[in-house]
């Protein structure tokens, strides 16, 4: 956990209101694990406040990438950015994906929708390295939010589309995709970051089909680092569930410890 | 060199910045980031006797410069502070409060005879003022006779000095001060949250599940440094100064307006060095000016 | 076509927008930029019975998300008011209020009676808030008997309504909205502005003359929100609310939390043509959400 | 006076912490005249709050200059734009300098200190266009702070500088330069821009060699255009001086007009 004040933007893409970035930071990339985020300041100034926090798309020696939807005004200032310019970046944060050792040889399912695919890509990645047989789902509205199929496709990794509109892939929700893969083969652990109901609905599959899954939550986040208690959702820890902190304890946490009727 | 030393009459410190409850965690959080001996030191999130669950989410509402924020002071309760956290703060030389909250007078109390055996603490920052855990932000400190009589029982039962932390949502500053003096205050500090909302034009609901939260952050620093001028000039009392304090600038002006210390908040969480990094824009300050000791700067205001 | 006409009971705006007084000259200062027709009414800078100097300057600190100011009601008087002004102001179809001043009771009273002869004013709001003339921002809408009795004494002397205008400036906003309302007044307006200071590190002066001045702007907006929520539910007389409404997204809030017609203050420096662009976005967002009357989006919030 | 939402940058020009825009607004332009001002807006959001006062520096048909000297953040995020950018503009403001037609054929001296040059240039080009026979006192620090010394003579006009270090032209303020110029000769109109203690030296010493002189004052702007009353200074209408609004009264001011001791 360390700041970067000056993290060079060295690599820029867009598709519409989809962004990517590629930084260089050698301090934030050497510790880095898929699931951890950075907390990003996108003004240098009081407008916003406050830090946005971002997944780590990806991680390489001395960079990592960002991957971004404009949502409002602090991710629209971060897309105005350009190569060259520096990022001031706080991360690793949070405790990320939980990488069993007993996923050699297993299928999993990693499975995103829209915005939720950021962190997949470098989960993905370190999943097949530690052995998995990885299948991606990537939902999205529309064919153009799936701007990250072909990245995945590029990586050798099996990716298996859905869109709501039938644009592109399976005709449908996200979910649904799932529901027929795992109707074919119940993978041994699912991986999951979308919007609540998409993550929601994934969690009641996962527990009628008693696959273990992970979850990456999102929060409104003060700090990134455990300090504002902002970001608590409830989850149970062997209890009845308190709020604790999604930047400490999560983001990521299992379909069994979030308590979903106390969201949002 | 310049002498960044302050010195509060109970207690002196290394320099006059401290960060503020509720926004420094337990301080370990910030190890990784800094020196905590490097800052004049910190103010422990807010404890009650026992623990605390806080409010339901969403907590935090971002505003224009501001942050409106209703955690509802969860926390561990003093007995898992003392026990567990604590011995691992006792490794600084940097002053510890520890900000003393409470549901009655007697909890408050409590808290502090509970505390008062452990070492490692160096004042009590008494939180009557916190906004987010009664209906309509109501706490002691919007009234002078509950500040009088709170800050005396507590000084009574204290070992340690205490610091009477006001709140912002009153008519007149100054009377809530002197209550807290005369109910032997050592030092006063402000200012705690504004009460404050948001709403969701698309929703229709407030922005917080607690409807009410504490706004804090730049927005504020106009109104925290009027008070801390009101009061510096009515009490005999160190006050220590804070509202939206970002850079060793805003922090000089609440020295310049008479506090001895500042405490630095909202800015912890943009920049988890915001103190360390105040610290050294107030020496760069006094270097440039040929201020030899900042303590010669409180005060100073020219009317 | 959205229905935007609200009804104060006393007064029907053609749409919830007006114009604070302060930040809209008198009115005049506009046309270049907007038709005046276009907005609900606007209220005139606040009038003393006779002119008015002001305070020295620097009169204007900006800060974050803010602006302090200590104009000190700089103006012409009712008199130069209803001979000069008025009759320009008259070929309007809009709703013309004047902010009545005074430095004891006696001169709000003098200024009413002057101005009741005339024709072309819809109400007086009562400006019984306005922290930049006495020292230390003391004002009568600290008080809720003085609040009670000012507002008793300016209805009895009316032969037009009165909004008492509300300070922020104090710790039960809504103890003062009653009053208010039990000393007759068919609407209340707020909120004034914050008292609040700056300083200039380098001079060690404050920024303004006046040492204090009004904090404005969406730096405010939380606050207000707040305290316009509390009133309304409070009170049975139509609530106008302000504070930092920059937006069309930020008036409704305002309706929301169940204010009848808001006021654009410091927004209207910035853009002179705010109060229209304001009146815009509210009816944009009425078409995209299907709302059809904005009188039936006041007081929605759901809790 | 109107509002150009999207006045564009046709032109920039820059010199250390000075900078020279050409906007193209043909609205704006259409009315301006010489001492005249703009307010124009740094930030398309709350940081900072306020729109900046700028003089017009010069007036094409359809296009304005602005010059001004970084001074704080709001002048900083000015200088960042580039061409091809949009200003949001109010203008033209404030009734600028009196040209009268007594000027004709006489000697008028046009002095500038530092920034406080900006107006000049559009007025310099006006006066001599109105038949005045000019010459330009251009004062600064150092030479750095003379960047438009040249501009001035590709215009034709007659030039002389001062530099408080000597670094080019006389050597000291530009007020001693022009108590050298008036020991010479005379002149029969003075106009005077920059910072107070030169403003206030210069009606000295028109005064004393009872040269009619016209000054532009700064203050603190709210609006510009005369809604807040925040921007006053003491001026004298045949009174003994009240509060009067810079923006709209002026910002230019004849010398017997300005009350000097309350400044500040
Ligand atoms: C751990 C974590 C990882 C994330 N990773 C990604 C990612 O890789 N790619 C991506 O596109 N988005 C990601 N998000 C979401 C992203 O942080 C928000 O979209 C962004 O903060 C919105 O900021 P804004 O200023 O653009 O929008 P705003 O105008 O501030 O708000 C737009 C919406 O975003 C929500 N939001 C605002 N600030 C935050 C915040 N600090 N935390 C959470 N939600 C917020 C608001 O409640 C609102 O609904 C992540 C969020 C979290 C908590
Ligand atoms: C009528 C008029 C014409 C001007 N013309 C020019 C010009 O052509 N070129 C040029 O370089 N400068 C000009 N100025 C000055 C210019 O407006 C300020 O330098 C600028 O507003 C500073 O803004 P900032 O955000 O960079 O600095 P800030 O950080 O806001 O302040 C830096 C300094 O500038 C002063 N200042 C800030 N805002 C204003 C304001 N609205 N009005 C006056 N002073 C202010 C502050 O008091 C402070 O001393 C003019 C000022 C006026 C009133
Ligand atoms: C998230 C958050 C939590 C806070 N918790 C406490 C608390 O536990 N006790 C307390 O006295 N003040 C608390 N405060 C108030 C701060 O200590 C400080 O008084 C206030 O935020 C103003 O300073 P700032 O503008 O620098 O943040 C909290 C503030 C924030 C933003
Ligand atoms: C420069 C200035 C002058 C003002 N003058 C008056 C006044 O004459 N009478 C009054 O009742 N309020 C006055 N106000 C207060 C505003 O009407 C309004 O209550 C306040 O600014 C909050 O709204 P805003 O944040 O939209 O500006 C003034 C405000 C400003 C900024
Ligand atoms: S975001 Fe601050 S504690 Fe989690
Ligand atoms: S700047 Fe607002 S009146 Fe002059």
């Amino acid at each position: 956990m360390t700041k970067d004040p000056a993290a060079r933007i060295v690599l820029k893409q867009e598709w519409g209101n989809y962004f990517l970035f590629g930084v260089e930071s050698p301090a934030l990339a050497g510790e880095a694990k898929p699931g951890q985020f950075l907390m990003v300041r996108v003004s240098d100034h009081i407008d916003p406040l406050l830090r946005r926090p971002l997944s780590i798309h990806a991680r390489e020696r001395n960079t990592l990438e960002i991957f971004f939807k404009i949502a409002g005004r602090g991710t629209a200032l971060l897309a105005r950015k350009k190569e060259e310019d520096r990022l001031d970046i706080l991360g690793p944060l949070g405790a990320g994906f939980r990488l069993d050792a007993g996923l050699k040889g297993k299928a999993v399912f990693v499975v995103g929708g829209g915005r939720g695919i950021a962190p997949l890509y470098f989960l993905a990645r370190e999943l097949r390295t530690a052995g998995a047989r990885v299948k991606v789902l990537y939902g999205g509205k529309s064919l153009p939010d799936l701007p990250l199929k072909q990245k995945f496709e590029k990586a050798g990794l099996d990716v298996a589309c859905s869109t709501d509109d039938g644009s592109s892939g399976f005709h449908g929700l996200v979910t649904g995709l799932l529901q027929n893969e795992t109707n074919k083969q119940n993978p041994a652990a699912l991986f999951v970051c979308g919007p609540d109901p998409m993550m929601k609905k994934t969690a009641e599959i996962a527990a009628r089909e008693k696959i273990p899954a992970q979850f990456s939550l999102e929060s409104m986040m003060g700090c990134g680092f455990g300090a504002c208690w902002g970001c608590v959702k409830r989850i149970r820890k062997g209890d009845d569930g308190a709020w604790r902190k999604i930047c400490e304890d999560g983001p990521v946490f299992s379909g069994d410890e979030i308590v979903w009727e106390e969201e949002g | 060199m310049v002498d960044l030393s302050v010195d509060l009459g109970f207690l002196k410190l290394r320099n006059p910045v401290l960060a503020a409850s509720g926004t420094f965690g337990y301080g370990l959080e910030f190890e990784p980031f800094m020196d905590l001996n490097s800052i004049g030191g910190f103010v422990v999130k807010g404890l009650y006797f026992g623990p605390r669950e806080g409010n339901p989410p969403p907590r935090l509402v971002e505003t224009a410069g501001g942050l409106i924020n209703a955690i509802g002071l969860q926390g561990v309760g003093v007995e898992q502070f003392a026990e567990e956290i604590l011995p691992r703060l006792r490794k600084y030389q940097t002053a510890i409060f520890v900000n003393v909250c409470g549901a009655s007078d007697e909890e408050y109390i409590r808290a502090i005879e509970y505390l008062n055996r452990y070492e490692g603490i160096a004042a009590y920052e008494l939180n009557i003022s916190c906004p987010n855990v009664e209906k309509n932000g109501a706490c002691p400190a919007l009234n002078s006779g509950h500040t009088f009589s709170l800050v005396k029982l507590a000084k009574q039962a204290s070992r340690l000095p205490i610091i009477a932390k006001l709140s912002p949502n009153v008519t007149d500053i100054v009377e809530i001060a002197k209550a807290a003096e005369e109910g032997g205050a050592d030092g006063i500090s402000l200012i705690n949250t504004i009460l404050a909302m948001a709403v969701d034009i698309e929703t229709q609901r407030p922005k917080l599940t607690n409807i009410f939260g504490g706004l804090s952050g730049p927005a504020i620093k106009p109104i925290a440094l009027r008070m801390v001028y009101q009061v510096v000039s009515a009490v005999k009392i160190p006050v220590i100064g804070m509202g939206g304090i970002m850079t060793g600038s805003d922090a000089l002006e609440f020295l310049i307006v008479g506090a001895k210390a500042v405490e630095v908040g909202t800015a912890n969480f943009i920049d988890p060095a915001a103190t360390l990094r105040i610290v050294g824009e107030i020496e760069d300050f006094c270097r440039r000016n040929d201020v030899k000791k900042i303590a010669g700067l409180v005060g100073t205001l020219k009317v």
